[in-house]
């Protein structure tokens, strides 16, 4: 069984990668690219019954595909981890391949819709080839398709000025990611003399090293602050289905790294506290700047990097523990992390995929220019508000039972028997705390300002409700969402594992019940008489939307409570009538947050980069003479050499 | 050998002769076709390395057959190329139909140069091929009536001849060394080999720096690589592919061979580090250059560069594996600049300039271009699938093993090179405005779209399947040059 | 005895060709630059002959002759002629280095030199003799001084001597250092002769406008168009 | 376990917080009142309240979605089941059924979440100002909640609130200094979940100071005695947890008439008590500008800190 399912999935997904390639040479029909969506479709099922299988039967599937030549070759080991991740991988895979059907048809240029799925293709099974790869040459090889693929769909519209921005960042930031991760496997290499992860021997200075840039490599990718600057520009610049994907699906694959190699290399406690501590403090950065955000796939990618931030938490919470040697409280936190990864997965790609229909509905990515959508998109409204209530980590949801499990590992912190490292840990807890309280009010803002009420434009006062395929996809993960947290302590029971979590089948029960009797026992009891009225507006006849509180209102109380972070600069302009600025004609004045990590960092360094190679360039400018005076010096100093070496 | 000659000659003859322009551009690519049909042959069927031609002047081994098998494919596309690109770049008068029969002539000559000086086993006729290769290519740079082409090819001489001057010196001292030794003093690579284990080292050494000035000039190494950049640039498509594919290889060539000699005696180690340092170099300065690059042919040529050091280094580490990455790797970037050069050809004669101001909606006229650009790009970086990934890949593994700091170093330097080509290819291909009126779209003939396939093919399939055939040549060459 | 009056005669010659190296960095007169050289070529030849009448091998005999034919009288004619067409008298105008300065950082080459090749060629036997380690140097600093001509001279033509220069040093230097092959030989010199040509088409372009330019390339390329419409295209082209 | 008597304790718990919550709002207002020096509404008042309202016909914007309809019913269901998880006069056996404090916290985060929305939805001025003034409140409060709470997990050792009461009763010292630390900033807690003076001012409907009041200014009707219902249970669940923490004695965990008497007396004491306290806490000062409440909520969270440090090294 095992070994069919994986080469047909594989195979399935060759078929929708070449399918639209070749056909839009012939015609520019939608149905290859439909047939190929669907190859995906069963492609996805396949590799996913595949991992199931591999996961509740606890055994490991491995294949030696092909080799380049010796020691390059391309091996696959899926054990259950692995095997975890492929699950994570191809359930989001299907939502968004049904998804895309119709959703790629929005795309206005004709000519890129079979590149955008055919590229789609390719990023998804390269994404499951890293997770499946058992020696770094194909970890390594598939993680540069992956980043590939992934950069050229971030250039689906590339005439765009945010979209050449956003390539740059994530170009080089990639490029980054992939110097880190190639020094610390050519670096792991020179010890084991193989490229076989599962060789890596135990040397704690060798391990520190390729831990320290493993990690960086990995928190690259991951958007972990202050690395991250490529993660918001990115993904929201590309179509929302890959949205879905990168910010559902590709950032995991980096902590799907991070936990394979920490699984491999012998553990210290100082990795525990760095991971920890990028965690918590992208976590809390990561919504900060999220609660800000107007533009709603950017404040959809801030949060990503919140739970990336929070899933590391869990991570460095396993390996302090498990470095303490307390198993039970570090498989809590381990699994709770990979559980999250799961959560954020299923409901990150339901947010981004609502989304995306809500912005080809409304034409605009600003909140501010949404509204009253509940109304004109119920669906679409309910989808999102799933999403909005499991991201926010409300019971009975599955983003609840993740960090439950984080808060329950951190509790116990006590067990722990060094003081230092529990102060640490209850600091990190405090600003995890204050995280997901902020995740709710940006959630509450995100769905309230976007959905609810009067409509702030003509545009979303005329939106329609999107085709079914566009709802079914996300409805799919939404399902999942309530399942995943309903049936949340049946489904560790199934895999085996046993923790002391609250049952949520019966708190849903419970809350289901007491909705339902409240319901039927107000209905016999209270007045049931109803009246539809004008919301009172302030003594003005009709209420419009400018009454209405905007997002940035919304934000302001957070945001001036917490100006520290929040750097504005006042930007002001006045115009007067005459010459001497006296009589005052009008004038603007801005307050713009000052984008710290860029306008501090990275921008700085690109700055003197540029400064060095125009010195370079210059000295190089001139005519033939200057440069045989270049050689001329350079005999010089060769001759000197000769002297001096015999 | 004899083959050779004759067909080079006929072909020529044929050339001159001939009138039409069809003609002379099938005939140039008769020419390269036959040499690799040749060289294919005698790979398989002769013994080898056999001498041949008058005693011992001429060798015939792996080393200069495989290197032979590329130039001469690079040639025979680069010809299938110039004819529609010469054709173009007659339309808009930057070479006038006079001087087609120049262009072709030393377009062969410039092959059977290179030709003869891979084959050449005496170090001094080897020499003196280069320095005709020098010439031709020269001629083939002028070739466009432009003053700048006239600086450009100056420059080109000028530094090249005169630090090949200094390795001529080299040479000499090699050969009174062996003088010395034996009495009769010889240059030829093979007889050298043989001895080379009994040289004095300090002299080895000078001759290796001094021979090394020269080789260094012809292959574009810093800080001898001015000429290149600007030739590169100025030289028309066909010719700038040819010059970073073959001419630099001929540079490179020299080294190699030298270097096989010198590694026999005791100053190996110096040698090594003196070899990365200058590779170190050129890659650097070439980054560094690329960083803010608005000239597309420029910003290649540098790349060039900045490859070529990259040789150095996987030279200069010197093992058995870093040696034969190292050599499919100068492969495996002949190609893919090939590639890059014509794509850069086409652009040009769609924009009439290779720079960034004045190309735009690159997508809406040369959609092909654009994409091969893409293509070229993620080529030349080392993405995998490309077929540059596995010898960079092994080469820095080599590297690690000397030091973690020149790998993390080189690792360094590609970032930039990666960011330099990819930031300029964003802003180059996504540039959106409107075009000048009349603007109108340049029909790129099926004959210089083709080589560009052919290229493009051919570096990524070699990225995934790596043949059994090139494996044993490869490791035939390395057991031949006793490095390591 | 005859020896040492060859070493003597050597000895004299050697310092003759630094000599007319040191002229040829000083003179700004591109004609006498050229009478120069070719006064250069004359000693060198000379140096070869007395060889040949010392050790009788034919290499030498031929080496001086194809010397005297191609530096003395083929090379300075062409220059002539191409000084003459393009009418550049003197080469005023220098990068980097005066001729002065230059003559003193020649002296410091020469320096070098011979601390380097002191060191290595020590161990060669033939160098038991102070004459050859003499002639090694010179013909070496001789190539370094011509290469001072070639990028401190701003005009191609003056680098084009400077080349030549550097190329009797190396001639030199092998003469003492040891006897090629006579094939190599001529192949250097014929090699060396097309270099020559080439860069001197080329520095009509350089040295001259543009219409010049064309108006003499034409009869290099054999074309039978009229440059001034190539000109007003070329114009076209650059608008 | 024996899931009769834990069904027991949930029927009877549950009335008893249903019953008795709304107790306390008048309380509350009485013992203002009488710092004002005015005679305060009569102690039933709020039931009164209650029933007008369930009387009362229900009026919706027609700005609103069904959003404004399910908040009410969320928010009492929410309240519901977290009123299973604070034993205010029998400790149900140990189970894992109900009880899990973070559990608690987030069915509160919940019914809150809910009623932000209904806040926006109907698109008037005070909703929204309402609901982003709640959100940035209770993020802000939620460190201090959670530290708090850690600092009771490893108080006793145990993250279950029966368990939790039960490690207190067990505990025979009088009162654990640490525990002081801690239930001043429950009381805080306390404070700013109820909506009261320094942080909101539950009398006025005035635009300047409203914060709870403002989210359900468009709610009606049988809804806004939800609403009012819920916090009432709201407020009463945590006085319980102060009051079972602090001073548990009277709480029993055996299932007999006489012991529940005894508690239901004790409890309604001292709840009582921590009612006037309030009371007077809330008329003794006035309510301050939003900006100023970080203050408050650092002074709670350094407390919880200090406590938790206090144990971690002791």
């Amino acid at each position: 069984m095992l070994e069919i399912l994986f080469p047909l999935g594989l195979a399935s997904f060759l078929v929708a990668i070449l399918l639209p390639l070749f056909a839009s040479k012939l015609t520019n029909s939608k149905t290859p690219r439909q047939a190929s969506l669907i190859f995906t479709f069963f492609a996805c099922i396949a590799i996913l019954a595949f991992a199931l299988e591999i996961i509740l039967s606890n055994k490991s599937f491995s294949l030696l595909a092909y080799q380049i030549v010796p020691s390059f070759q391309f091996s696959f080991l899926v054990d259950r981890l692995a095997a975890f991740f492929l699950a994570l991988v191809a359930i989001v895979s299907v939502a968004v391949a049904i998804y895309s059907v119709s959703y790629v048809e929005h795309t206005e240029h004709d000519g890129r819709k079979n590149l955008i799925v055919s590229f789609m293709n390719i990023f998804i099974v390269s994404m499951l080839l890293v997770v499946a790869s058992f020696s770094m040459f194909s970890f390594l090889f598939f993680w540069e398709t992956m980043a590939l693929s992934s950069f050229l769909l971030v250039m689906v519209e590339f005439e765009k000025k945010d979209t050449q921005k956003a390539g740059i960042f994530y170009f080089v930031m990639t490029h980054l990611s992939t110097l880190f991760l190639i020094f610390a496997f050519l670096f792991i290499y020179t010890v084991t003399k193989t490229f076989d992860m599962t060789q890596i021997r135990a040397d704690p200075i060798i391990n520190s090293v390729a831990f320290a840039f493993l990690f960086l490599g990995f928190a690259i990718k991951a958007g972990v602050i202050p690395l991250h600057k490529w993660l918001p520009y990115a993904h929201p610049a590309s179509p929302s289905n890959i949205s879905a994907l990168m910010s559902g699906v590709m950032i995991k694959i980096a902590i799907y790294g991070l936990i394979r190699f920490l699984f491999l290399l012998p553990m210290q406690t100082w990795w525990g506290i760095l991971i920890l501590f990028a965690g918590a403090v992208s976590a809390l950065i990561g919504v900060i700047y999220a609660l800000k955000e107007h533009d709603i796939k950017k404040m959809l990618a801030y949060s990503s990097i919140e739970n990336i931030g929070i899933i590391l938490i869990g991570i460095g919470l396993y390996v302090v523990f498990s470095v303490a040697g307390i198993e039970a409280i570090a498989l809590l936190a381990l699994i709770g992390a990979l559980f999250h990864t799961l959560n954020h997965a299923i409901f990150k790609s339901l947010l981004f995929m609502a989304t995306g229909s809500v912005v080809n509905a409304t034409g605009t990515r600003d909140i501010e220019g949404m509204g009253g959508l509940i109304k004109r998109m119920p669906t679409t409204g309910v989808l999102f508000l799933v999403g909005a209530v499991s991201i926010s980590a409300l019971p009975p949801f599955n983003g609840f039972v993740s960090e439950l499990m984080i808060f329950q590992a951190f509790f116990q912190t006590t067990v722990l028997s060094n003081p230092f490292l529990e102060v640490l840990l209850i600091v990190a807890l405090a600003m995890f705390a204050f995280t997901s309280a902020l995740a709710a009010a940006c959630f509450v803002k995100a769905f309230g300002i976007s959905f609810l009420a009067l409509p702030r434009s003509e545009k979303s006062k005329n939106a329609k409700e999107s085709p079914k395929l566009m709802l079914i996809g996300p409805a799919v993960l939404a399902v999942l969402c309530i399942a995943f947290g309903i049936f949340s302590l049946q489904l560790f029971g199934v895999l085996g594992f046993s923790f002391p979590l609250p049952n949520m089948l019966f708190i849903g029960a419970l809350l289901g019940g007491f909705y339902a009797f409240i319901y039927i026992a107000l209905r016999e009891v209270a007045n049931r008489r109803e009246r539809f009225a004008e919301t009172w507006g302030c003594g003005f006849p009709t209420q419009t939307f400018k009454m209405e509180y905007s997002a940035s209102g919304f934000s302001e109380p957070i945001v001036t409570i917490l100006k520290s972070i929040f750097r504005t600069q006042k930007k002001s302009e006045r115009y007067f009538y005459d010459d001497k600025n006296v009589i005052f004609k009008d004038g603007k004045a801005e307050i713009q947050l000052i984008n710290f990590f860029e306008e501090r960092i990275y921008l700085p360094v690109a700055a003197v980069i540029r400064k060095i190679s125009l010195k370079v360039n210059n000295i190089q400018r001139g005519d033939a003479d200057l440069h045989i005076a270049y050689a001329f010096v350079t005999i010089v100093v060769f001759l000197l050499i000769i002297w001096w070496f015999a | 050998m004899v083959i050779y000659a004759f067909v080079g000659v006929s072909v020529l003859l044929l050339t001159v002769v001939s009138k039409s322009h069809r003609t002379m551009n099938i005939l140039s690519i008769i020419l390269p076709a036959s040499y690799l049909a040749l060289t294919l042959f005698t790979l398989v069927y002769a013994a080898i390395p056999t001498y041949s031609l008058g005693g011992n002047y001429f060798l015939v081994d792996h080393l200069s057959l495989y290197e032979i098998l590329i130039s001469a494919f690079l040639f025979m596309l680069a010809a299938l190329y110039s004819r529609g690109y010469i054709e173009g770049s007659i339309e808009i008068h930057e070479m006038d139909r006079s001087s087609l029969k120049l262009f072709y002539v030393a377009f062969n000559l410039l092959l059977m140069a290179i030709t003869y000086a891979f084959f050449a086993d005496n170090l001094a006729l080897f020499w003196i091929f280069a320095e005709l290769t020098t010439a031709f290519s020269a001629v083939l740079i002028v070739i466009l009536n432009a003053p700048k082409n006239i600086g450009a090819t100056l420059k080109y001489v000028f530094i090249t001849s005169t630090c090949m001057l200094f390795s001529f010196i080299g040479l000499i001292l090699i050969f009174t060394l062996t003088e010395n030794n034996l009495g009769a003093g010889t240059l030829n690579w093979s007889s050298l080999m043989s001895i080379a284990s009994t040289l004095s080292p300090a002299i080895m050494f000078a001759a290796f720096i001094f021979t090394f000035v020269g080789f260094a000039a012809k292959s574009g190494i810093v800080p001898f690589h001015a000429w290149l950049p600007s030739a590169h640039s100025k030289a028309p498509a066909p010719v700038s592919a040819i010059l970073s594919g073959c001419v630099t290889s001929v540079g490179i060539y020299g080294i190699i061979r030298i270097y096989a000699i010198a590694s026999q005696t005791s100053e190996l180690p110096k040698i090594s580090w003196f070899l990365i340092g200058f590779g170190l170099m050129s890659m650097v300065i070439a980054t560094l250059t690329m960083l803010n690059q608005v000239n597309l042919k420029k910003l290649i040529g540098y790349s060039t560069v900045e490859n070529m050091g990259f040789l150095l280094v996987g030279l200069g580490i010197g093992t058995p594996l870093a040696l034969f990455w190292m050599l499919f790797y100068t492969l495996a970037h002949a190609f893919t600049k090939a590639s890059l050069f014509f794509s850069a050809g086409i652009l040009h004669h769609q924009y009439k300039s290779v720079r960034m101001e004045h190309i735009r909606n690159v997508f809406k006229f040369q959609p092909f271009a654009a994409w091969s650009l893409i293509l070229g790009t993620m080529a030349i970086i080392g993405m995998p699938l490309s077929a540059i990934f596995l010898p960079k890949l092994s080469i820095l593994l080599e590297s690690a093993k000397l030091s973690p700091f020149l790998l993390f170093g080189l690792l360094i330097i590609f970032l930039f090179v990666a960011g330099a080509f990819g930031i300029f290819m964003i802003k180059l291909l996504s540039k959106k405005e409107e075009d000048a009126p009349g603007v109108k779209r340049y029909e790129a003939s099926l004959g210089m779209k083709i080589p560009i396939v052919i290229l493009l093919v051919t570096v990524f399939a070699l990225g995934v399947f790596f043949p059994q055939q090139l494996n044993n040549l490869l490791n035939s060459i390395v057991s031949e040059l006793k490095i390591g | 005895m005859i020896i040492a009056s060859v070493g003597n005669i050597a000895q004299i010659l050697i310092v003759l060709i630094l000599a007319t190296a040191a002229v040829i960095i000083m003179k700004r007169d591109i004609r006498s630059l050229i009478k120069t050289y070719s006064f250069q070529s004359l000693l060198l030849a000379l140096m070869a002959l007395l060889y040949f009448v010392e050790t009788g091998s034919l290499t030498l005999l031929f080496l001086a002759i194809i010397i005297l034919v191609s530096k003395v009288v083929i090379i300075p004619r062409f220059m002539g002629v191409v000084q003459k067409r393009l009418n550049i008298k003197r080469d005023v105008k220098f990068h980097f280095l005066s001729p002065v300065t230059s003559l003193l950082a020649s002296i410091t080459i020469v320096l070098f030199v011979y601390l380097a090749f002191s060191s290595i060629l020590s161990e060669l036997n033939r160098f038991n003799s102070s004459l050859f380690l003499l002639g090694a140097t010179v013909g070496m600093s001789i190539v370094f001084m011509g290469m001072i001509v070639v990028f401190t001279r701003k005009q191609t033509l003056t680098n084009i001597i400077g080349y030549l220069t550097m190329e009797n040093g190396v001639v030199l230097f092998s003469l003492f250092l040891t006897e090629l092959p006579l094939l190599i030989e001529v192949l250097i010199i014929v090699d060396l002769i097309m270099l020559t040509l080439i860069a001197t088409i080329l520095a009509f372009g350089i040295d001259s406008t543009i219409e010049e330019f064309h108006a003499r390339l034409n009869p290099f390329h054999d074309s039978q168009k009229k440059a001034s419409e190539e000109i007003k295209d070329l114009e076209a082209e650059q608008q | 376990m024996d899931y009769l008597s834990l069904i027991a304790y949930g029927i009877l718990n549950t009335l008893f917080v249903l019953l008795i919550s709304p107790l306390f709002i008048s309380l509350i207002k009485i013992v203002k009142a009488h710092a004002q020096k005015r005679r305060g509404p009569p102690i039933l008042q709020t039931y009164r309240n209650l029933t007008k309202l369930l009387k009362k016909e229900t009026i919706y914007s027609t700005n609103s979605s069904w959003i404004m309809r399910a908040t009410p019913l969320v928010n009492i269901a929410a309240l519901l089941v977290a009123s299973l998880f604070v034993p205010l006069l029998v400790i149900p056996q140990p189970n894992d059924l109900v009880g899990n404090i973070i559990l608690f916290l987030y069915l509160l985060a919940m019914a809150k979440f809910f009623m932000a929305l209904s806040g926006l939805d109907a698109g008037s001025t005070f909703g929204g100002m309402g609901s982003s003034r709640e959100m940035a409140i209770s993020a802000l409060i939620e460190p201090v909640i959670i530290v708090v709470f850690a600092a009771l997990a490893f108080a006793f050792k145990t993250i279950n609130l029966p368990d939790m009461f039960r490690g207190a009763l067990a505990s025979n010292v009088l009162v654990d200094p640490i525990l002081i630390l801690i239930s001043i900033s429950i009381f805080i807690v306390i404070i700013v979940e109820s909506a009261r003076a320094p942080v909101d001012n539950p009398e006025t409907h005035l635009e300047l100071t409203m914060i709870h009041e403002a989210m359900i200014l468009e709610q009606s009707g049988k809804n806004l005695a939800m609403m009012e219902m819920s916090s009432a249970m709201k407020q009463l669940l945590l006085m319980g947890v102060l009051i079972n923490v602090l001073v548990p004695w009277g709480l029993t965990s055996d299932f007999t008439a006489p012991s529940i008497l005894i508690s239901f007396a004790a409890f309604t004491v001292k709840a009582i008590v921590l009612a006037v306290i309030i009371g007077l806490f809330e008329s003794s000062c006035a309510k301050s500008r939003l900006f100023r409440l970080p203050g408050l909520f650092a002074v709670a969270l350094f407390l919880s800190f200090i406590t938790l440090i206090i144990e971690v090294f002791a």
